[in-house]
Formats: structure tokens, C-alpha cells, sequence
């Protein structure tokens, strides 16, 4: 797979909210060869390792990226404004698998909980361009952390722990109710999540009791995001070995690692 | 042209800016995004005799102006290394290979193994390695030790011998004299410094091994210091490591007296950091007339002795 | 009310933050700047028997999180600071005199001039002082030395005694036991480690003194795995020194294993920075429902043993 | 002397060239206690040390600061845009010795190098409440190292060492060359300077074979600003003692250091 390092031109900046700002960059090597799920890894001023993000959505030459902000990193990588530059190593990782094989896939599902719904809108944008649209599961402790602007209105549903939006109650029971309901699609279906940990252990092991085929996207501190440094492991179901999540992740088959 | 080589135990390496072990994979990972052609050559991950998965994680952990790890020599094992080093001969630099172990015998066996392999540049040994048998303490924590360690590497191979020495000692010019003493051709130095990190909202200490290797720009004066301690111990050469980022960080070492220098974790963030290093060694020597990098190795100026204090 | 009252050899503070001795002038220099009554105490700038107008610059140099100096112990003297002695005392906070020298005799005689002084809290003993007699390596990478030294200590006083310890040696956990054999009360650790910097335009060293000592957040992992291993090996309590910079970091060392701590550097850009520790500690015991600071003292969870290696 | 901590707003940032900024912050009790060639310590974030700025000038409540970019403080400091904050200390420092028993002094002479202007404009005011003008010796390297919007124009010598401006050569000789041409004048001269370290060491030679009175105002490395770290030491002239130039400077009898 390609890899491209690049200084790249901020050319839109979003606010969201206090908490998350949208980025867009001018990257064109990495917006024509990125799959979603796939990161970028940016240098941001001030702080020792670059800081990686998930590519939220493409549009022609640009990609763009949501970014939470939670500390010194992320904090100045929000102050980026127009005009300014910023080094970036991408596209990294491996993915989202929807291509090839899983051509007759009919139920496509989604489950983000928080700022997990960061790679799902370049998601989305891929699958309808196979002519497909997901169902979509979104999570937050409160509705201030739901982030559905840039996803198809009506697929979505929504689960908030304090109730202020959507069901009460957390992000997989209620993709676990739905599954429940439509029996005749389990076999059928793919789910893609990504989130908190707890919240991918939980998605894990309702897909497992379910035998529905899901990919998670996991999260790991990263030094390189291009692995020569072996810090960022995943310990592999079933094994002694690591799996490297800025490698052979960030997306991994939901029942092939132990979280 | 600035004369950028550099000569050890007979093998002439093209500059001397080398990526450290443990922070380039095994040399071939990142050939899209670094210049390897460029260095004066890659220092392996730390070999093992069997395949080994490292430590369970959490393995790294960000730190003001540096990083922690506890990799735990994660790597592909001897064997498995030889089939891979065909290719890594390709990548137009030169090869040295990084040997660690638990016990005196596990770095001679690695090393009588990597003798059967052609084109080998030279050897590392990574003697800040638990000791198995000294309830594992680091072996280069002990001369006599590294002074062993060294002697049977020395019996076995013609091909030139780096101890790579651990900071963690009161006088890190005994275990380099140690080293001198029982045949190498040069030292590295420094290896990371013990450290921890502790996550107060669970109690926990955030590596799963609860202390690990501090690295980065943040160990730099600490590397420096001890750069030129042994620099003071030993009359072989030595290499600089420790939080060198830029040209100007290389040449702090060199200044000092290191004769060559390995860039470590400034390859994560930037991975051709190390080739634009020594780009960046050349240009400055070009502009200060120096023909030879040579010439400034060691060329620090001491002050007059200080005033007395009343 | 959380309770963050710690009781060293008798004399009782009011908690568990100082000022580490050099870092804070002798207490009375920013009590415009710092609520220095909010304090558990104040450690003196070193003292020693005669005034010292300290090394020739340049004495300080910013490096990556943290900072070298080579101050080299300037100080007023013993009796100049005994007649500073009574304001100090009116400052609302406990004073710890810490006591520097370059040999035996001198740690000693400073020490009896002290006792002449009321209202002292403790001393702490700084045994990171080149050693005039062995050739300028410092006491404290001796255990032997600093055995000799709390013993004399101990003879001379009843009030409290702290030995801080230098982070320079191979095991710190050993000079600790020599402290605790020879009587302390408590250790504290760390001081800073030695390091130095390099101006590559003129090829010199940027301190006056060639190496210095690196303080600051770059040497918190370091200080945090000392604390650790000094606190596995005594039983007195261990006062956590290195980069504290805000509660979160105080709380890291703490949960370690240190029963108190010293704010240095970060008192130079932030003068109430010691105090502010103080009060985030005790609003993050208020916050989690802990009633006694000393509740969190050694709370660090261990994980289970590693994966085994294959 | 009062000093203070305060959260300071930005109010007003002008760029004079790539290297250089004006900063007018809004602290009123600074302002208030400040004399000319006291300085304030900025906490710049990214780096350990705050950074220590001369106090440029004095408008009511505001103070300004002039920024040469040099390193990643000031180049931060730079990028303090009005409605931005920052927390400082000041007034710091002894300052420039200007009123009581020197009333009779007739000849007020500044002597600058470079960025070494940033004390002047501030101490230009003060002597003009009391009814003095001083004359000005500006040098630089270029045209682009001297900084004269917010002085006396008429008032005004400058050397350039590329002659870009003004005399061509240095700043010191140019104010040697003056004062040789009123020897009448040499008693009652005060001479204020600020500027690199070599401009100083000939000024203190200039003043000293002349006779003439002079203060310099010193840069040192500053951890502290405030006394306490010991680090910012000069040599007492004739004695082995230490002056610190954050408490005892940084303005000193030219006499009375050895630089
Ligand atoms: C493959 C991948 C994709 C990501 N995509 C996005 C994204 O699209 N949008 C987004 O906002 N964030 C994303 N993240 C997380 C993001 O990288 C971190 O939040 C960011 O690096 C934190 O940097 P900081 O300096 O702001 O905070 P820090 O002070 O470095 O960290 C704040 C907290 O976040 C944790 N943290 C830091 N880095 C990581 C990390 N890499 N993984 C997990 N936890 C971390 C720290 O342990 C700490 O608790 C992604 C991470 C990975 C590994
Ligand atoms: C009392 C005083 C008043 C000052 N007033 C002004 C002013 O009005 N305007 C202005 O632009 N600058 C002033 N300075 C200098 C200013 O503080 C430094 O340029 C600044 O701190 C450099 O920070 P940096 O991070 O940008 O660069 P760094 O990377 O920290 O330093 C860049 C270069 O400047 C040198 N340097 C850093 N700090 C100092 C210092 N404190 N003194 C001397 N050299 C230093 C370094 O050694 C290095 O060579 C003053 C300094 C002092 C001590
Ligand atoms: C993630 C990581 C892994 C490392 N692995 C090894 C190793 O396998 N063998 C070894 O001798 N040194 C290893 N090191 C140490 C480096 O080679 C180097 O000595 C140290 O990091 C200091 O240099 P730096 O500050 O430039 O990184 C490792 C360092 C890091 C950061
Ligand atoms: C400028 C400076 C001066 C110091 N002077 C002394 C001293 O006189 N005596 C001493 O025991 N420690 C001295 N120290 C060491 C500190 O007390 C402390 O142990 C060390 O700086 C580590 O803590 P920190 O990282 O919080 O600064 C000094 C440190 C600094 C930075
Ligand atoms: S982050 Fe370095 S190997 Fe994955
Ligand atoms: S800068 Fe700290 S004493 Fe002057």
C-alpha cells in the first residue's frame, strides 16, 4: 500500500463544538489512494510523537479529519486555521473490508460510540458508491457527543446515556435489539465499530454470541504509526502474538484479537 | 566534498549517521518514507536467539520532551533473521546487527549463528539486557560482565564488535574501559534510562512492566554527560545515542567526541530524520570550511578552570 | 477535612508539599508571588560553612522539558543564615535547612552551628557535594560515605534527618539502606542527574562548569522509578523529588511510594506552584473520598506477572 | 518594589517585520508601578521558562512589548493576537535610574543595539514627564534591525554596519564621535544602553576612557525572573561576587560589571 509523507494546506476549519473541531487538508495522494478506516498521521507542533486520525471524510483532493480535543495535541492540531500547513504521513493502516467477497452483503451496520464515529463518514461515502447505505448505530454519554452532520439522516439511531437524545441506554444493546428483531438478516450482516474500548468489548461479544462477522477499530497510543517502533499491540485471540495496531490494524476482525 | 567516513575494525561505513536499534524495525519497513541509502548504516532490532513477543502491554508512553518503552525485544529470532538479511543487504547501506540475550550463552550462539551470514557490516551488543542468572539486573550494569561478554563475542568473529552501554551505572567509563578491555572496537552509548509513569486516576502504572526505557530529546544532556565520560575512559571510538533529532544535536555529540552517532526515536515522528542528519553535517561542515567530519570529533573547547571559590 | 499532615522523627507538617532546597532562595524571596503558609515546608538553598559566591556562568541552560544548572552551591553561609534564621521563622511554614559540604568535617561543623538555631524543623543532607578528598566524585554515589555522614549527623542533632540522594549511581535502593543504617529519618530523591549541553557555534560547553545537573518534567520517569526502588528498600519514608510540576504529578509520586514531595523547577515559572500542588491534592482526595493523603502513600496496583515469553 | 501576577489580555499586535512585534497587554497594576528598563516574565506555553521582555512602552492601563523572533518562545509570543491572554509577572527588575539627585543632568543619551531599542521608548516618556528629551544613538546590522517609530525622530542618530542606514559602522563609535565633539557636555552626560554583550563591552570602554556616567541594561538566561534560581549571575567588577541581573540589573552602573 502506498504511503505518502506530505506538508499539507488546511483549507477548512469546522467547529463543532468546544470539544471537536473538523479539519480539512489538501492531500491529494492520500485522498485518491486512502480506503476508509485508514489514518493519517500528523505532525503537530510542541508534542514528541506525530498524532494519528482517522480520515473522516474525502472530498476530491482533500481529506478531512475530526479531531476530539483532549489534550495538548489534539488542542493545537484544533487551532489549525486556512492557510496554515502541516506535515502529514497517510494513508496508514489497513481498512475497512467491503469490497471483493462481501459483494452480496445486504445488511451493512455501523456502531460508533462517541468520537468513534470518526471514520464512518468516508464509510459511508465509499459504500453508497457501491451502491449501498449502512444502518447506523450512534452512542454518547450525552447528545453533545453525537457527531451525525456529515451521515445519512435517516439510517441513523441513537442511544445517550443520559437520555438526552435517542433511546436511553448505551450504543450496543440497542444495535443487539435490533439484531434480535431481524434474525433473518444476522447472516447477512457486517458490522463495522468503533469507539471506547468497553464499548468494542461489549460489540465484541454480542456479535460473537450472535455469530454476526464485525470489524473493530481499535485505538492504541502510537509512537510511529508506520511500525518500526512495536508499541502499539493488540494481543491476538487465541495466541501468545501481538498484532501492531498501526499495521495490521487499526480495523480487526472483531473475534481475531482480545481487548 | 566533506569526508564523511568512517572506519571501524576495517569496515568503512559511507557517514556516520546510523539509525539506533529497536527504532527502524529491521531496516526495510521504511523504505517509502526514508532515504536508507543516505545513513551510514542501520543498527537491527536487538536479535534473540528464539522469536521472542515482548512484553504484554501497555508498552509506550508519551513523556514531557520524551518517551517511555518497554518493547520488551520483541522480534523475529535468529533464524529467521538470516532469511530476511539477503534483502537487507540491498538497501545500500551498510547492516549492523543488534545481539541481546538473558545469559552469557544466548549472545554467543546468537553471534556464532549471525557468523554464517554473508555481509554482516558489524555487531552491536545490547548488554542492557536482564540478566537472568543476576536476578535480572542488567548485564551492563556489571564490568566484569561486559567485559566477558565482550572477550567470547571477540573469539568468535573478525567482524568489528559495538558494546552498546547501558546509562543506569555510577561510572559508565568502567563498563566502557570494561568493554575496550575485552576487545571491542568501539561503544555505543546511551541506551534509554530506567523509568516509570503512573496513571493516578487507577493507580496503575502505565506500562504493563511497570518500569521501562526513557528515550527522546529529553535524555539528551543526560547522553551527552555520559558521551563524554567515556570519551575520557577509552581510547576506541564511540558512538553517540541519545534524543538526537537534528544536525545540530549530532553535532553536539560530536563535539564532544562521539565519532559517529545513532538517531532513535526521532525516527517515529520523522522518519528520514536521520538521513537529513547527516545531509544536515555535511552542510554545516561546508560552511565552516571543514574538510572532514573527522576534525571536529572531540573538538570541544574547555574553559580556563574556573574561579575559585572564596 | 482531608488529612495531609505528615510526621517526620517527631516534628509534625502540616502536609506533605515543599519547595526543594535551591529552587525557592531561603523562603523569603516571593512571599509576594506564593502563599508560602500553604506550604508543609520550605527546604533552605544549600548551606554551607563558609559563603560560597557559587560558579562562574554560565550557570543555567533550557533543554528539551527540562533545564541544566550549575549554580555550584552559592550561598550566604551558616551564620549569615543563622541571623536570617528568626524571620524565616515567622513565614507560617516549617523550614528545612539543607546542609551541602566538601568533606566530612564540614557537614558536621555546619550542622552544630545549626543546632545553635531555634525552631529548625529538620535538615536535609545534601550528599550530592563533590568530594574534595576523592577526587570530586560525589558523595553520594558512595554508600559507605553517606552511612559516615547520617551517623555524624545523627550524633550531633535529634532533630529530623534527611538524606537526599543523588540519582547518579547504579542502585539508588542501596544508598538509601546506608541512610537509613546511619540513622535518617527519611531520604529524598531525586537530585538532579548530570548532563550537558553543547553550543555547536563555537564548539563549547554552554555551562561554565562543563556538566551541570538536569532538573524538570524531562526527568520525572527517571526520579519516579528511583522513588520506586527506594522505597523497595527501606522502610523510612521517601520524600519524591524530579519534575513535579502540577498535582496530577505530585499524586504520581505519591502513589509510588512517596510519603511527601518537593516542587523544584517548576517554582521558577510558577512561584505558587508548591502551594497550588497542595491544594489540587487535597481537592482530588475530597473529589475520590479519601480521607488521609496517606491512604494513597505505596497505592500503586502492581499487574499480574507478564505473559510469559516464548 | 511591588510585583504582580496577572492574567493579561492582548490588545493590540503589531508586526514590524518578520522578526519583530509590538504586543500591548492590559495590565493596569504593572503599568501603574513600572519604570523604564524594568522588564515583565511571560509564560509562554511549549516552554519551561517564562520569557522576559523589557517594557517597550506605557499607554495608561497597557503595556507593550517588543518581540524579536528568535526561538520558540518568542516566536509564540508572536503569535498572541489581541482578545488572547497571558499569564505575567512585573514589574521586575531595578530599571533605569533617571530622577532625584541627577536633576541638573542636561545631556540624556540613549545608546542601542538592534533589538537592545525595546527599553527606550518607555524611559523616552518618563524623561519627558520631567521635561527631558535624550538624544539617540540607534545601530544595527541592517535597516531592518532598528526600530525608531516610537522615538523622537529629530532626536535621532543611526549607523548601520552595512550602511543601509545612516552613518555607516557601529553604534558605539557614532556616540564616541559625538561626545568627543562636546567635551564641554561629557560631565553632565548620562548615558542609558542596551544592546548584545560586544556593543556593551565597548560602550563600558568608551564611557570609562571619557569619564562619562553610564548604565547598561543586561540579558542574561533567566529561569526565574525573580530571584530565586541564582542562574542569571554577572560579574562584580573588582570582587569575586555575582550580581544577578533579574534582581540586581538588569540595569547596571557601566562601572560596576564585568561583561
Ligand atoms: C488509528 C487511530 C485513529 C484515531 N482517530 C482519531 C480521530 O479521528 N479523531 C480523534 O479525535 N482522535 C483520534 N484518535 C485518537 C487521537 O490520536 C488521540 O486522541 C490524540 O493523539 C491525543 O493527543 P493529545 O496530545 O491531544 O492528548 P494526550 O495528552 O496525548 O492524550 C490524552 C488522552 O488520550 C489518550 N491517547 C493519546 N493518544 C492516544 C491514542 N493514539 N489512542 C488512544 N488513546 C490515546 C492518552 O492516553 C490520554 O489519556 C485516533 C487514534 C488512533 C490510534
Ligand atoms: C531582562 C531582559 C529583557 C529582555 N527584553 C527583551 C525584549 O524587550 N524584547 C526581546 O525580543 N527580547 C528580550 N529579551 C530576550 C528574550 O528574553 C529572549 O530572546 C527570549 O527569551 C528567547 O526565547 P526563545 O524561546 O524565542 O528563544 P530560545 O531558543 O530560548 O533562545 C534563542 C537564543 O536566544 C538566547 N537567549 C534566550 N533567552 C535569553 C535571555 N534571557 N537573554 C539572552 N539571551 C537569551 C539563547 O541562548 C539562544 O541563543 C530580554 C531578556 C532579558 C533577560
Ligand atoms: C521503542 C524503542 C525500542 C528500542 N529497542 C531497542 C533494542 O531492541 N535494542 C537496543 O539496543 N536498544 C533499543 N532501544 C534503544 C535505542 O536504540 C536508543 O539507544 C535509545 O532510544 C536512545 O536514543 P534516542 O533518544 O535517540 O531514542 C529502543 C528504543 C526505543 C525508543
Ligand atoms: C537552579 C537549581 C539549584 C539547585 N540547588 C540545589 C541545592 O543547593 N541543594 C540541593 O540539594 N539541591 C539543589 N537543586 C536540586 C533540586 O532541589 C531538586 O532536587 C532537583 O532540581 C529535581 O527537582 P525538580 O525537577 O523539581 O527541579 C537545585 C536545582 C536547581 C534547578
Ligand atoms: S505505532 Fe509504532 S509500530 Fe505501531
Ligand atoms: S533568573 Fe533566577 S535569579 Fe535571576
Amino acid at each position: 500500500m502506498p504511503r505518502f509523507q506530505l506538508t499539507a494546506r488546511a483549507v477548512r476549519r469546522q467547529v463543532l463544538n468546544s470539544q471537536a473541531v473538523i479539519i480539512g487538508l489538501e492531500a491529494a495522494e492520500i485522498a485518491a489512494s486512502a480506503i476508509p478506516g485508514q489514518f493519517v498521521e500528523l505532525k503537530v507542533p510542541g508534542v514528541l510523537w506525530r498524532r494519528p486520525m482517522s480520515i473522516y471524510r474525502r472530498i476530491g483532493d482533500v481529506i478531512e479529519i475530526l479531531v476530539a480535543i483532549v489534550g495538548p495535541g489534539s488542542r493545537a492540531l484544533a487551532q489549525l486555521i486556512p492557510g496554515g500547513s502541516i506535515d502529514i504521513i497517510g494513508p496508514l493502516g489497513n481498512g475497512f473490508p467491503i469490497d471483493g467477497s462481501d459483494g452480496d452483503v445486504v445488511d451493512d451496520v455501523v456502531v460508533a460510540g462517541g468520537f468513534g464515529i470518526a471514520p464512518f463518514p468516508f464509510l459511508v461515502q465509499r459504500l453508497r458508491e457501491v451502491g449501498r447505505t449502512p444502518r447506523i448505530f450512534l452512542g454518547g454519554r450525552t447528545k453533545d457527543q453525537l457527531f451525525r452532520q456529515d451521515l445519512p439522516a435517516e439510517r441513523i439511531s441513537v442511544a445517550t446515556e443520559d437520555g438526552s437524545a435517542g433511546e436511553q441506554g448505551k450504543v450496543v444493546p440497542l444495535f443487539a435489539s435490533f439484531a434480535d428483531a431481524v434474525p433473518e438478516r444476522i447472516e447477512r450482516m457486517r458490522v463495522y465499530a468503533c469507539g471506547p474500548t468497553p464499548m468494542l468489548r461489549a460489540l465484541q461479544h454480542a456479535v460473537a454470541s450472535r455469530g454476526i462477522r464485525a470489524w473493530v477499530s481499535v485505538e492504541r497510543e502510537m509512537a510511529c504509526g508506520i511500525g518500526i517502533c512495536q508499541g502499539c499491540v493488540v494481543g491476538a485471540a487465541g495466541s501468545d502474538a501481538y498484532l501492531l495496531a498501526c499495521k495490521d490494524g487499526p480495523v480487526f476482525d472483531a473475534s481475531a484479537i482480545v481487548l | 566534498m566533506v569526508d564523511q567516513t568512517f572506519t571501524l575494525g576495517g569496515v568503512r561505513f559511507q557517514n556516520r549517521v546510523f539509525v539506533a536499534s529497536g527504532t527502524f524495525g529491521y531496516g526495510d519497513e521504511v523504505l517509502d518514507l526514508s532515504e536508507v541509502g543516505k545513513l551510514g548504516g542501520i543498527v537491527t532490532k536487538s536479535i534473540t536467539l528464539k522469536p521472542r513477543t515482548g512484553n504484554r502491554p501497555r508498552r509506550i508512553v508519551e513523556t514531557a520532551g520524551g518517551m517511555l518503552n518497554s518493547i520488551g525485544l520483541a522480534n523475529i529470532g535468529v533464524e529467521r533473521f538470516l532469511e530476511r538479511l539477503p534483502g537487507l543487504l540491498e538497501l545500500g547501506t551498510k547492516i549492523i546487527v543488534n545481539i541481546a540475550g538473558s545469559t552469557f550463552g544466548e549472545y554467543v550462539e546468537v553471534l556464532s549463528r549471525l557468523e554464517e551470514g554473508e555481509g554482516i557490516a558489524a555487531y552491536e551488543l545490547n548488554v542492557s539486557c536482564p540478566n537472568v542468572k543476576e536476578g535480572g539486573l542488567e548485564f551492563g550494569t556489571d564490568p566484569h560482565a561486559v567485559e566477558t561478554i565482550t572477550k567470547s563475542a571477540r573469539e568468535r568473529t573478525r567482524r568489528p564488535i559495538i558494546v552498546k552501554l547501558t546509562p543506569n551505572v555510577t561510572r559508565i567509563g568502567e563498563t566502557a574501559r570494561a568493554a575496550e578491555a575485552g576487545g571491542a572496537d568501539a561503544v555505543s552509548a546511551i541506551n534509554t534510562l530506567v523509568g516509570m509513569s503512573v496513571n493516578r486516576a487507577d493507580r496503575t502504572s502505565r506500562l504493563g512492566t511497570v518500569t521501562g526505557g526513557l528515550s527522546g530529546p529529553a535524555i539528551k544532556p543526560v547522553a551527552l554527560a555520559k558521551v563524554r565520560e567515556c570519551t575520557m575512559a577509552v581510547k576506541i571510538p564511540v558512538i553517540g545515542i541519545g534524543g538526537i533529532t537534528t544536525a545540530d544535536d549530532a553535532l553536539e555529540f560530536i563535539i564532544v567526541g562521539a565519532a559517529a552517532v545513532q538517531v532513535g526515536t526521532a525516527s517515529f515522528a520523522e522518519p528520514n530524520a536521520a538521513a537529513c542528519i547527516a545531509g544536515g553535517i555535511a552542510s554545516y561542515c561546508e560552511r565552516n570550511g571543514i574538510a572532514s567530519v573527522e576534525a571536529l570529533v572531540g573538538s570541544l573547547q574547555i574553559p580556563a578552570p574556573p574561579r575559585l571559590q572564596t
